[in-house]
């Protein structure tokens, strides 16, 4: 018995395996800094940090709970909030507080507002739960701008970090500093996250997602399965937003914003809410998205729409799905097959997406900077919006990648399928066996 | 009638029927027997176009591998599912309602022919179907389908749930429809009511017809009865 | 057992449920003793599943009265009742579809072992649940079946496992909606076998339609028709019954038994 | 002479979209007219733009970026709120990296705060603030016989607490006969339908309107004030901003006022560029901030003889320039660009007033002129300067 | 009681106004549950098509063409992209319509611009219907389109005169409301339409082997929602402003209607819709706050509570967030909407 249910599923096995994980997530953490060192790499890496915690807790309530949530941004925002008025406080002296805890306070703002708001919230599922977090998310939106007592009216509230003495000489006035103090927490709530994914009230949750009714008949109340967890994910989430008020040193009425909460909801999906480390990877595409993607092109809506559809449309598991199905073909020693298909794939990708991005950004080029002349940099290529050679070219460019993506997918999604019915029929002949 | 030949069918990747061959002709009812898993729904599903498959399925002498599930019932083939698949939050008038094609003008059946079927449906019509007891949605499916005034129907497990009064109340029915020129292709459980009724019987095992005969024949063969349907 | 009558393992006063303007159960009244099994049966919509409802707690009755070992549990709610040590099955299945055969398994025994909302403590540290659980899948013999995911296994699997998740909690009390709905004879009959091994000891009520398992698994057979309780009595006493066979049986049913086993 | 490297962090989508993007093809076009020969210090200009999408959280991030690009002058104006963040992240960047400021110069944030109780050494601002605005409004009010009642409809934000807060003070000391009859605050961009207050301004009898509104609050409101049969006057700070021509048409035609330090009619050297401006983009130059940015920078840097921002700070206090509508002066105390100021109304573009922006047909007709001393106001800035 | 009847008026065109909007989500929402957070979006390409193609044509062609072209335009979004993601559940489909908005976004201020282009109501629109005349002395009057500028003025200062033009624009628009409802409740009532797509919901195979093309049957629901949102879009664009932000303004007001009335009800949004553009015309009327109620009831206050921004708020200055209010209460009390049959 015991032999044919570890043949069923290689995945999981040895501990070995998940020290190596945690070890390298742990490495990436501290050496990332000295590979993106810059001011700006810096931020970039510590919102990551914040992000990551911020989708990691959303998808308790989505991925594993199966609440779609259009107000998450009320937990981290609230938490921010209440983090930078205890560092004021700090700063003024008026509480002893090493800032390093700051962002605990945040996490138990986020954690007594969800107790608060999620009483209401929670008692409902499905369409119903969505549409009160919308209209909660809205309500607490709106009235941080009327209410500038707490919230600091337009200009926000902005504090210290350098507060209070410091510790071994750590007064977080350098990024560097606060990265790693992002880095650490980070580590910490994605193992504790895990951790309470292996845990009797996270398997609870996950049925309840599957199937409230059948909870009800195995002793649990759902409510209260879904408002434990709701709690939870409310502290993460208010420990991410203590974490980005020290980052920036000032809290503005948009982090408890409606695109704050959809960002939180489209990214954790396009990482792939069905695992645990999908939100991981939507956490980081969201700090690179939203910060560098604008910074590259002014037609950033744009290509995230359209990375949008597409990803729903062809990868509704979102990219950690992605991942495992290879994952699984490689752990059938097939994906060996498949690298010469995914090159011929790959390249055919660029070339299609070259043409495609050359032709917006030419369009966007004539639109918006007409000062610079017709000319435009496009990744080291000049290109002249208003030339046909350019136009022509990028044209053609885009017509051959297309026709050469639809001939590589075909014969990608041949290869594919066969060794994906192979891999079928071996789990078959081993279940039957 | 509906001769199948060589067909095959496939959910995703995995593949379920391998070569299934057999024929329905006129006016007759023919009991599909196997044990779970054989293959049998599969087959229903797939002469109806809602699973990919390969092969040959002719009606009426026409091709409809590949063709739409609603072109296929447009052709005069009628499906009650397995699930019972009622519509829960319309109701029982309602889903009668769906069953029809067009306004439902020349059909051989009405509202009211159902309604003296199953007067049990008649009390509930304007309930919503999803509170039905299991037996009430079962007959419901079936009349849903004899709406729609199909010239072969294709019955998934139509007794599973009933009382014995009705299943014999079924039983009747599908011999009346019989004698009204329909035919029937039955997928049964219960072989007593399935070997008495039908004309033929067919047994599937594996995702292929292990036999083909009448009923008689099958009671003849212990070997067949032992070996595919472990009685 | 000594001189005085025990407490029946669960008994209903008076039972009253309407949805609407229409009565569905009209005044039932029944008492089921401690380790007995009673098979319920009667026509299609005679209210047998919304006697499970109302036991089970997902509906509240209109009026009358539940008791579980004596106690009262109408208008709890069914985790409540679940955790007085009442477990039922459904007539569609009703399982967790996105959690592997072990993990539906599982869910079934947390509560009965005390672990309740806990987030501090690791399942795989759970070694009595996580006996259980494999005690559990090895009684339904979907051993081999421990880590795929309940959605994609067959019907009969299914079914299976959905008795599984009921009986997981070990609770006393066991309600099953037709359990073998669906099934081949060879599979009913194992199942039936199973069925009777899993809940040795307990007070089990069964609704059927299939005669054989009726007959076959129960001590005492309840006729509920248009919802009301016309029998209760053993099996023989119920097939003779005259007006059992006319509001139920119908004419064939000997021949079916004969059929059958 | 050397590059000045300078970066613009402003929304380019979303909202005030079309305000940052018409803006930064002023800033390209008067980097090419003032860089080299065209200042005194004979520096090359160089601009470019980060999208912070109106929000303080991504200005920040922007202004990483922009201190990674070697970008020492930061320029911003949409949205108070960016710019209260910004001038506090300025701040503290300075503080803990000596050596390599960077100075932020505000060209349309208006929240009087960033000059007073939230000023800052290292912000210089060149649009007038709310206050400024409303003294000058005021006066002309002052001058309005036919002015009684006034009813303040506002966003339900800063800016908008704002000009509710300095029209009761500043009016209240003009004419205090004027009666303030109602007082309203909507929250921003979200409103489609102003006829309830439309229907309540009537209902209170008022004859005037004053509002900091802007963008499609505005013109929404004078839309529907024509539809509503209300006849009466709004004083406006925003008439002229991108889009809001093209949404207000006709309606309100001699009856919308607005008060800023310039107009579309300025004549002399403005009335050239605007022209070329016009020609070369096919849009409307409107924000004079940019001349006086480019003008202050090359005057302060030739003085201090450095591009060197701390040292072009300590030049550009107290400093003055002569710039298209008089000379202007950088107050020292709290950075605020001291400068004329212009109200002007909503008309029929004619002979006299030709200019119309966004094809309308129509134009800002000016009508009175307020030198520096009228429109100056107090600060309460205690600023920590360097050193 | 001239400012309540126009209070009322403005109110229920507000209303109307947002049942326009919002009618053909009701109408996809209700029968396929797809939350369709492109609605505004196809709400704002009415409104552009309708001023491209009202320069051509004149703004009432428009008005007709403008609607297909949206409701092609969605129906072709629906068989490309939402009919691939349909098969994933209700979560993906949101997404991949939000990604849709987006690109609409974008690709309408490409097209047209990002500022506000002029579309103007016809000649015919300008002006009022009929006018309000309070006169102090004379009482109430109504006049049939404009009223002479004589009959607004009073020559005895004594005399209040007040005249309250009702605009054309506001008549139609509440016209064509109602006519959207006479014609969705039609398609709901008299065709099987609604039937099917109910059943296809839960067993899709289940209803294509009762003979009903399903795709073609969502395809033209989501076509027909979107042209409503279309013709939404020409007449809003038309009475309000065209810009690139009209559609993240009325983006989630519209779903609190549908929510609010009960999802899948469509009278339930009709009463919603009414319900609240009368409450919030009515809120902003009112100056009422924590403050004055406490003052009213006698209720003694500290001067730093007098002074704290909650109390102070007025009814009309949270009268846009009322919706919202609304709708987290209705959820909480009745989770299935005013005139819902069931919950989510
Ligand atoms: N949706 C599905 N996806 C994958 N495999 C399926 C699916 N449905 C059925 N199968 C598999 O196909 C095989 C045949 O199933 P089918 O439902 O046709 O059997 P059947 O003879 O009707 O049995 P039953 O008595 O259980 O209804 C079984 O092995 C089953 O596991
Ligand atoms: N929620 C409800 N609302 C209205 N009627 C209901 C509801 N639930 C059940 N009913 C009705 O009550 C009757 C009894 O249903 P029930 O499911 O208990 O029957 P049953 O005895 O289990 O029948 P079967 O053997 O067919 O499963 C049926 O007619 C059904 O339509
Ligand atoms: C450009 C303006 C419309 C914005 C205004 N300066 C503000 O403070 O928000
Ligand atoms: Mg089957
Ligand atoms: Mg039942």
């Amino acid at each position: 018995m015991n032999t044919t249910t570890s043949t069923l599923a290689p995945v999981r096995r040895l501990n070995t395996g998940r020290w190596l994980i945690w070890g390298s997530f742990a490495l990436l953490l501290i050496v990332a800094p000295h590979i993106w060192g810059s001011g700006l790499g810096l931020t970039v890496l510590s919102q990551m940090g914040i992000a990551i915690i911020a989708c990691l807790s959303y998808n308790m309530l989505l991925g594993q709970g199966g609440m779609l949530s259009f107000g998450h941004a009320v937990y981290t925002g609230l938490g921010s909030f209440m983090a930078i008025h205890a560092l004021n406080r700090v700063t003024e002296g008026a509480m002893q507080m090493p800032v390093s805890l700051i962002p605990i306070v945040g996490g138990l703002a986020g954690l007594g507002f969800a107790v608060l708001f999620g009483y209401v919230t929670t008692r409902k599922s499905g369409t119903t739960f969505a549409m009160i977090t919308l209209g909660l998310g809205e309500l607490v939106f709106a009235l941080s701008l009327m209410i500038p007592e707490f919230f600091g009216g337009e200009g926000g509230v902005s504090g210290d970090r350098m507060a209070g003495e410091p510790f071994m000489g750590i007064t977080f006035g350098p990024q560097r500093q606060v990265y790693y103090l992002i880095a650490v927490y980070t580590f910490v709530c994605v193992a504790l996250m895990y951790a309470f994914t292996r845990t009797p009230l996270g398997r609870m949750l996950n049925a309840v997602r599957d199937n409230p009714e059948r909870v009800e008949f195995v002793g649990y109340d759902t409510q209260k399965v879904r408002y434990l967890a709701f709690i939870i994910a409310g502290f993460f989430a208010g420990i991410s937003g203590g974490l980005a008020a020290l980052n920036f040193e000032i809290v503005t009425a948009e982090v408890v914003g409606a695109a704050r909460s959809g960002a939180y909801l489209l990214f954790t999906f396009l990482g792939g809410a069905t695992f645990f480390f999908g939100p991981i990877i939507g956490g980081v595409l969201m700090v690179l998205a939203l910060i560098l993607l604008s910074e590259l092109t002014k037609a950033w809506l744009l290509y995230l729409g359209l990375i949008f559809l597409f990803m729903v449309m062809y990868a509704p598991g979102g990219i950690a799905a992605l991942i495992m199905m290879n994952v699984r073909v490689a752990a059938y020693g097939r994906l060996r097959e498949l690298t010469g298909s995914y090159l011929a794939l790959f390249a055919a990708t660029v070339v299609m997406l070259l043409g495609a991005a050359a032709i917006i950004e030419m369009v966007y080029h004539l639109q918006l900077s007409t000062t610079l002349g017709d000319e435009l940099n496009f990744l080291g290529l000049t290109l002249h919006a208003r030339g046909w050679a350019s136009w022509i070219g990028a044209v053609l460019v885009a017509a051959v990648g297309f026709g050469l993506f639809e001939l590589t997918r075909k014969r990608f999604a041949r290869r594919w399928g066969a060794i994906q019915e192979d891999i079928e029929n071996q789990i078959k002949q081993k279940e039957a066996a | 009638m509906l001769k199948i030949e060589n067909l095959h069918a496939y959910y995703g990747k995995s593949h379920v029927l391998h070569g299934v061959d057999f024929e329905v002709r006129a006016g007759e009812i023919v009991a599909l027997l196997g044990r779970n898993g054989s293959g049998r729904s599969t087959t229903a599903k797939a002469v109806m176009g809602l699973v990919d498959c390969e092969g040959s399925v002719s009606w009426k002498g026409q091709e409809i591998v590949g063709r739409k599930a609603y072109e296929v019932a447009h052709l005069g083939l009628g499906y009650v599912p397995e699930n019972r698949d009622i519509f829960p939050t319309l109701t029982v008038h309602q889903n009668l309602m769906l069953g029809q094609k067009g306004t439902g003008k020349g059909s051989r059946w009405g509202f009211e022919d159902m309604y003296t079927m199953f007067p049990r449906l008649k009390e509930r019509q304007h309930t919503e179907a999803g509170v039905l007891s299991g037996g009430e949605q079962q007959m419901l499916t079936l009349c849903r389908t004899l709406m729609g005034d199909p010239d072969l129907i294709i019955i998934d497990e139509p007794t599973e749930g009933l009382a014995p009064k009705i299943v014999e109340l079924v039983a009747e029915y599908l011999q009346a429809l019989k004698a009204r020129g329909i035919s029937v292709l039955l997928i049964e459980q219960k072989l007593t009511i399935a070997m008495r009724i039908s004309d033929r019987a067919l047994v599937m095992g594996h995702g292929s017809i292990v036999f083909d005969g009448t009923p008689e024949q099958l009671k003849a063969d212990p070997a067949v009865r032992k070996e595919w349907l472990e009685v | 057992m000594s001189g005085i009558a025990p407490t029946p393992a669960l008994e209903l006063r008076d039972l009253r449920k309407s949805f609407g303007k229409t009565e569905i159960i009209r005044g039932v009244n029944l008492a089921v003793q401690p380790g007995e099994r009673v098979g319920i049966i009667g026509p299609n919509g005679a209210g047998k599943s919304t006697l499970f409802n109302l036991i089970s707690g997902r509906f509240a009755p209109t009026s009358g009265q539940v008791l579980l070992n004596g106690q009262r549990i109408d208008g709890k709610r069914p985790f409540e009742i679940n955790r007085a040590g009442l477990s039922r099955s459904f007539q569609i299945t009703n399982i967790f579809p996105k959690l592997s055969v072990f993990e539906n398994l599982r869910c079934g025994v947390l509560w009965s072992l005390g672990y309740r909302y806990t987030f501090l403590k690791f399942l795989a540290d759970l070694t009595d649940a996580n006996a259980r659980a494999e005690q559990l899948l090895h009684m339904i013999q979907l051993d081999r079946k421990r880590d795929v995911l309940a959605m994609n296994l067959t019907y009969a699997e299914q079914r299976a496992l959905e008795i599984g998740i009921t009986i997981a909690g070990g609770a006393n009390v066991i309600l099953l909606d037709e359990p073998t709905a669906g099934m081949s004879k060879s599979e009913t009959s194992r199942f039936i076998a199973l069925i009777k091994d899993v809940t040795e000891g307990k007070t089990l009520l069964t609704v059927e339609h299939d005669m054989g398992v009726v007959f076959g698994l129960a001590d005492r057979i309840a006729v509920v028709v248009y919802g009301e309780v016309l029998a209760f009595d053993t099996p023989d006493a119920v097939r003779a019954n005259e007006r059992v066979q006319e509001a139920y049986l119908g004419s064939h049913v000997a021949e079916e038994q004969g059929a059958g086993h | 002479g050397e590059t000045v490297k300078m970066v613009r962090i402003d929304p380019l989508t979303g909202l005030l979209g079309p305000v940052g993007v018409s803006q930064f093809k002023g800033y390209q076009f008067f980097a090419e007219k003032f860089s080299g020969k065209g200042n005194p210090a004979g520096v090359k200009f160089e601009i470019t733009a980060i999208d912070n999408k109106l929000s303080p959280a991504e200005s920040l991030n922007a202004l990483k970026a922009a201190i990674d690009q070697g970008a020492r002058y930061i320029i911003q104006g949409n949205g108070s709120s960016v710019a209260l963040a910004l001038s506090d992240a300025v701040e503290k960047h300075n503080a803990r990296n000596p050596g390599k400021e960077v100075l932020y110069l505000n060209d349309s944030a208006v929240d009087p705060d960033l000059t007073n109780s939230k000023c800052s050494y290292w912000h210089f601002r060149f649009d007038a603030d709310t206050s400024m605005k409303m003294e000058a409004m005021s006066s002309f009010i002052a001058t309005q016989p036919d002015i009684k009642k006034i009813y303040l409809l506002n966003q339900n934000y800063s800016h908008g607490h704002q000009v509710v807060k300095y029209a009761k003070e500043t009016i209240g000391r003009k004419r205090p006969d004027i009666q303030f009859v109602g007082e309203d605050l909507h929250p921003l961009a979200q409103t489609r339908d102003f006829a309830p207050y439309i229907a309540k301004i009537k209902a209170a009898g008022a004859d005037t309107v004053i509002t900091g509104n802007w963008g499609s609050d505005l013109s929404l409101l004078i839309k529907a004030a024509n539809e509503n049969g209300y006849n009466g006057k709004f004083f406006t700070y925003y008439a002229g901003v991108t889009g809001t021509p093209t949404a207000l048409g006709t309606n309100g035609a001699g009856r919308v006022y607005q008060i800023a330090y310039n107009h579309y009619n300025m004549g002399g050297q403005m009335e050239k560029w605007m022209k070329e401006f016009n020609q070369k983009y096919n849009d409307d130059f409107y924000t004079g901030s940019t001349i006086r940015i480019y003008e202050m920078l090359g005057a302060a840097m030739a003085k201090a003889k450095s591009t060197d921002p701390v040292k072009v700070a300590a030049a550009m206090e107290g400093l003055s320039v002569k710039s298209f509508n008089g000379e202007v002066q950088m107050r020292k105390t709290d950075h605020q660009l001291q400068q004329p100021l212009y109200m002007s109304v909503w008309q029929k573009a004619d002979a006299k007033y030709p200019y119309s922006p966004e094809k309308t047909g129509m134009t800002l007709a000016p009508v009175a002129e307020y030198p520096n001393y009228v429109s100056s106001t107090p600060t309460s800035c205690q600023m920590k300067r360097p050193g | 009681m001239e400012f309540f009847i126009i209070s009322m008026l403005n109110g229920l065109s507000y209303g109307l106004l947002l049942f326009m909007l919002s009618s053909g989500l009701t109408l996809i929402f209700s029968m396929m549950g797809v939350l369709n957070f492109a609605h505004a979006s196809f709400y704002m390409l009415g409104a552009y098509v309708g001023y491209t193609v009202a320069q051509f044509v004149g703004f009432w062609p428009a008005l007709v063409v403008a609607p297909i072209v949206v409701g092609l335009l969605g129906a072709a979004f629906e068989r490309q992209c939402l009919r691939k993601v349909h098969k994933y559940g209700h979560v993906p489909e949101l997404l991949v319509t939000f990604g849709l908005s987006y690109v609409i976004v974008e690709l309408v201020q490409l097209i047209w611009g990002r500022i506000a282009v002029e579309f103007r109501p016809p000649e015919q629109l300008q002006g009022p219907v009929f006018t309000l005349i309070n006169h102090s002395v004379d009482g109430l009057r109504l006049i049939w389109g404009t009223a002479a500028p004589e009959l607004c003025s009073a020559a005895d200062a004594a005399v209040r005169v007040v005249c309250s033009p009702f605009p054309a624009t506001r008549g139609f628009m509440m016209l064509v409301a109602v006519v959207m409802l006479a014609s969705v409740w039609l398609l709901l009532t008299r065709t099987r339409i609604g039937l099917v797509i109910q059943a296809a919901l839960t067993h899709p195979q289940a209803v294509e082997s009762l003979g009903h093309n399903v795709p073609r049957v969502f395809m033209l629901v989501f076509g027909a929602g979107s042209a409503l949102a279309g013709l939404a879009g020409v007449i809003g664009g038309s009475t309000f402003l065209t810009e690139p932000a009209m559609a993240a303004t009325v983006g989630s007001v519209i779903f609190v209607v549908v929510v609010v009335g009960g999802m899948g009800s469509l009278s339930g949004a009709f009463v919603a819709s009414l319900l609240i553009g009368v409450i919030q015309t009515f809120a902003v009327a009112f100056e009422y706050s924590l403050l004055t109620l406490f003052e009213q009831i006698g209720v003694p206050l500290s001067d730093s509570l007098r002074n704290n921004s909650y109390i102070r708020l007025t009814l009309s200055q949270v009268a846009p967030i009322l919706p919202y209010l609304f709708l987290v209460l209705i959820l909480i009390f009745r989770p299935r909407g005013l005139l819902g049959k069931r919950e989510g």
